[in-house]
């Protein structure tokens, strides 16, 4: 069950010009977040922006003693909302509805767990690589960006263990060209008798290119969407994503209740608006 | 303190109604708010067949309000009455049924199937959305339309009748004439304006619809003018709504003339909005030592406090 | 670049007028705004006479909006002519003046009487003004009032005569070929919707007048969603209004269908936002390589990108 | 000419629950303010609330070498700007527009000056005091409130070398009752060959009451009108008040560009609606 926090804000740490980490105080929400879930951000307290904005679960933070004491989002300015929560200062408060939606399912080992993140994909990776190494599997994470400087965060990925194989559309760090490419090339090398589950969450075609490798390589694959979102909570289905349900026939389903993450072979990709 | 209002023959226990399309069918938030606290609820909008409504992106955010293009994607009364009304009924909830038909048969069909449904407690006629060629908006904006289609649902079923007006019509109180003519119980309004925003960077609509029903706290001062109209035209029990967001705007709506509101965009906003509204409410009837909430309904003093000092 | 836009027979150097009643008769701003650097000044609705207009209050503020009801105070058609319309001439303003009567007789008058005035541009009919019952209101919600006063009034004048149109109709477009059919040389929308607000302490309506005009950036969504119909049922030039705030609004506009747009309650709010919205409107010229800004009205593309992948 | 300044809060220090004294940086309109001038303030950076506020121009602010930095404004909590004016913090921005309007005309020696202020009708009397003492003008505040704490400033006055007379509804400070009676027992101890000139600001009723005791004893009175302002220009007809032109004939004035400050004798009180 949700619960709506009025967070105060612990911290707004700019990682670049559009990109920054906002810590709020919402013990009630920590507790109780699973990996892949988001909360519905509140962005001003007028009525303009009106509707709350969703984010992805970046991080649990936790007092010393281990009890939580709220969650971080990571935060990309793309419009408004994102541009209002860029520049929020610390003590501000910001109402926080969560935590949402259905999350990943870790893998155990031996199971290999492959992250897949492009841009501000990574979100939900964070928690979702601590949940895998506290059940012992290996875990590594495919990161594209557009540049290097686009790049955030690795050194959160590498104290936790997770393994890095990072692309840039321009060259300037590791694999040239789209993450697809290297991804690929893994896959290629490792033999089909290792079983291994992908987790992928990024822009649409991004997401569709993984989901299309996935397939080709017989590997099972979660994409976690990234849709409007009027409420979050499944009252106003603007959020629909074409899904087959278990028949195969093709629906419009509710992503914020029936996802964010769902297994890529449900998602009929080539009716999905991006 | 009395919050109850009648609306007809069903009597609620307070006048806070989650408006049709802005609730789900009601069980997606059986787990956060106790469904039998609220007046009832509006579950969205249904044919007979389900339906998938429109190509995304949806829903765009304006000045103070959204517009929507949903397209009344839905399930079809027969898994609503199978698959929702049970829990519905389980979580003792008020349900008001919203139907939506191409022809006048499919209004009567939906509310005899729908009559004869344990725990369906009011019809309400959704003749006015905006959005879709076939959601009845044809009957919602003609006055022989609105008349000929409610009352052959009024004689289809036993169930309360409320016809949901749509505001973009030059004299919404003609509607509510007609639809007190044809045998109504009640009516609700507003719905959506017909409204669109564009992209200007790729000149493309911002919905793919083109057109959507606009929403939320910008479409206020309209809706209780219009309530106010309908107020004078008809006897009538209102259902008014627009952009209701706080206990302040559900009392507008009442003085204005609504015996009960309905809450749809501002639920987005703040799901657990709705004991909000009732303690706001319960402050305000204390502090003008109101017993019994209805005596509200209609209030609006309209003698001039101040005459005009100068022939104008 | 090229800003300038054609409203029939007149050019003038930018698509940015002030709207009427909201910019005084300009010489208010005079000092603070160059007058001739604006597409035009649209002055406060005259009539023949002065009139005092409504008590006050007479503007409460509403979400992303406000209303009002001025009741057209005003000096009167001579007045005007004689102390406002000398200094609009020396610097160098393109004036339209807003014209109420009560008949067409009056409308008449009034096109006459500014014909022989040396400065006046353009008269714009206001047939749309909801808080008055003498303001012309009952020509705009009438097609054959509106087809009327519109001949009428072109008949009796060589400027371009301009009919504003209320949203206030079931369909507006057919107000716009009532305009067309009759002569006008342009159409100009919104004017503003009739709306209310109450004060729920005092159980008062907020304005003395009880109902008043709600105007800003609340409308917009509706107010594009008109211009966008009528440019589909006239060739007429259509100049847009309707919550315009930033040059994005103003190119929203125009790629609806606006020829060119008023802005005037954001102009409330920010006074100097005239060079604002020109030079966002030169950055996206840039940005897009736009030559002639007047090739961007009605290019709103509406072939869906996406298909319905599912019967709905 | 009014100029438009996106000025930084210097400080906004809360006098009571809901009265504060807002510091904003803005040179330019520090210039050129006149006693009695305005400021038309946006509340927040949103569409809502949209319309910008009124408020007097308190005091100037000056760097230590004397040139202008600024100026506050006495700001009273009593809807949904001034709250947020009154919750606003150091280092936020908000637009300034100003100076606006007909300013006071200040008496030169010997004509005395009283100033007659109601709660926050105090807003505009400290800059005419200093403008007044700078002529050697002798000058007195009558200052009605409804009880001792809102009596809040008087030191400001003080320091200024003006005389005080204080009244309060509830007899918590100075004569209890209202302003009027000390100022109608005061003005009728002044020798009818002493010239003097009233100021007023503060509710309607008081200073229509204020009005009728300056008349009664022949005084002229200037007298600073608060209507709700759409603009603050001219443009939009909002702030009306009934007056009479030289003809005596009534008219609707705009109290923005006209007033804020009038010729008592000019207002039709019957008519001014509150
Ligand atoms: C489950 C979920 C998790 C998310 N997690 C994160 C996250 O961790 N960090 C993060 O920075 N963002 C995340 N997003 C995206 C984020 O919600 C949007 O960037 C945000 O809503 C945009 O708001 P805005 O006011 O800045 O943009 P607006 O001013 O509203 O719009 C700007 C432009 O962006 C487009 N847009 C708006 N919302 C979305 C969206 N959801 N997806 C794609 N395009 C959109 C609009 O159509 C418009 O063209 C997530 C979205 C979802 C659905
Ligand atoms: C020339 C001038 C100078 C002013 N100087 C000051 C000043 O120095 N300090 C100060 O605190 N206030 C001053 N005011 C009043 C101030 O502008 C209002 O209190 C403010 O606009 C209210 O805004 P709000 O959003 O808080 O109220 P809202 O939420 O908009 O309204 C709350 C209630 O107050 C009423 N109201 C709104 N505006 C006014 C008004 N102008 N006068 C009376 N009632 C109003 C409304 O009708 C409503 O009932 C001045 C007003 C004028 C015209
Ligand atoms: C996303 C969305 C979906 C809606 N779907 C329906 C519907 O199915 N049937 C209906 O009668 N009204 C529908 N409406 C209209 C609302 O019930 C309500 O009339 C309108 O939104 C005004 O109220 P509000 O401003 O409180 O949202 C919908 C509104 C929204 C925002
Ligand atoms: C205070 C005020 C006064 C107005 N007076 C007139 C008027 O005299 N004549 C007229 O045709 N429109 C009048 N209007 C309507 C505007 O010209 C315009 O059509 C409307 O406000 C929508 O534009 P906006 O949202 O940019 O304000 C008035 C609007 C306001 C807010
Ligand atoms: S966001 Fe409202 S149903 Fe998914
Ligand atoms: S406030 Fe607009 S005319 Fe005075």
């Amino acid at each position: 069950m949700p619960v709506d926090v009025d967070a105060a804000v612990i911290s707004n740490t700019r990682l670049s010009d559009d990109y920054s980490v906002l810590a709020l105080a919402a013990p009630a929400i920590a507790t109780h977040a699973l990996p892949g879930q988001f909360v519905m951000l509140k962005t001003s307290r007028g009525r303009d922006p009106l509707l709350r904005r969703p984010f992805s679960i970046f991080q649990i933070l936790r007092h010393d003693d281990g009890s939580p004491r709220g969650v971080t989002v990571f935060n990309k300015r793309i419009g408004k909302g994102t541009s209002l929560l860029y520049d929020v200062e610390a003590g501000a408060r910001l109402e926080c509805l969560g935590p949402l939606g259905r999350p990943f399912d870790p893998v155990d080992p031996p199971v290999l767990a492959w992250m897949v993140a492009g841009g501000v994909g990574l979100a939900p990776f964070v928690t979702l690589a601590e949940a895998l190494i506290a059940r012992g599997t290996a875990v590594t994470l495919f990161y594209g960006a557009r540049r290097a400087a686009d790049l955030h965060c690795a050194p959160i990925f590498e104290r936790l263990g997770v393994s890095i194989a990072v692309s840039t559309e321009d060259g300037s760090r590791g694999t040239p060209g789209l993450i697809t490419a290297p991804l690929s090339t893994a896959l290629s090398a490792i033999p089909a008798s290792q079983p291994l589950r992908l987790y992928v969450c990024g822009p649409t075609p991004m997401m569709r290119a993984v989901a299309g490798v996935a397939a080709s390589h017989g590997r099972p694959c979660d994409v976690s969407l990234e849709q409007v979102m009027g409420c979050g909570l499944g009252g106003c289905y603007s959020c629909v994503v074409p899904a087959r349900d278990a028949g195969g026939v093709p629906h419009h389903t509710r992503s914020c209740i029936d996802g964010p993450v769902f297994d890529a072979t449900r998602i009929v990709w080539e009716a999905l608006v991006h | 303190m009395d919050l109850s209002v009648a609306i007809g023959s069903l009597r609620i226990p307070n006048p806070l109604i989650a408006a049709s399309g802005c609730f789900g069918y009601g069980v997606e938030y059986a787990d956060s708010v106790d469904l039998s606290s609220l007046g009832g609820v509006a579950v969205k909008g249904l044919f007979l067949a389900p339906r998938e409504g429109h190509v995304p992106p949806r829903i765009v955010e304006t000045p103070s309000g959204m517009l929507n293009a949903i397209g009344l994607q839905g399930i079809g009364v027969h898994r609503f009455i199978d698959e929702k009304l049970p829990e519905l009924r389980e979580r003792k909830a008020t349900v008001f049924v919203n139907i939506c038909g191409t022809t006048i048969d499919e209004y009567v069909e939906l509310a005899r199937i729908l009559s004869d449904a344990d725990g369906v407690h009011a019809i309400e006629l959704n003749i006015s959305c905006p959005n879709i060629k076939e959601g009845g908006i044809t009957f919602g904006c003609s006055l022989p339309g609105t008349h000929n289609v409610v009352s052959a649902v009024r004689r289809a079923t036993r169930l309360p009748v409320i016809p949901k007006l749509t505001p973009n019509v030059t004299d919404v109180a003609s509607f509510a004439r007609a639809a007190e003519e044809a045998g109504a119980d009640a009516i609700s309004l507003v719905n959506t304006f017909l409204a669109m925003a564009i992209d200007v960077e790729t000149r493309r609509p911002k919905l793919t619809n083109i057109v959507g029903g606009l929403s939320g706290p910008a479409i206020r001062p309209i809706a209780v003018r219009m309530v106010y109209e309908c107020r004078q035209a008809v006897k009538l029990p209102i259902i008014g709504m627009g952009g209701i967001a706080t206990a302040e705007d559900v009392l507008e709506f009442m003085i204005a003339g609504a015996t009960a509101v309905q809450v749809g965009t501002a639920s987005f906003v703040d799901p657990f909005i709705w004991t909000k509204l009732l303690d706001g409410i319960r402050a305000y009837m204390r502090r003008h030592r109101i017993e019994t909430l209805s005596d509200l309904t209609g209030t609006l003093d309209t003698t001039a406090r101040h005459k005009a000092w100068i022939s104008s």
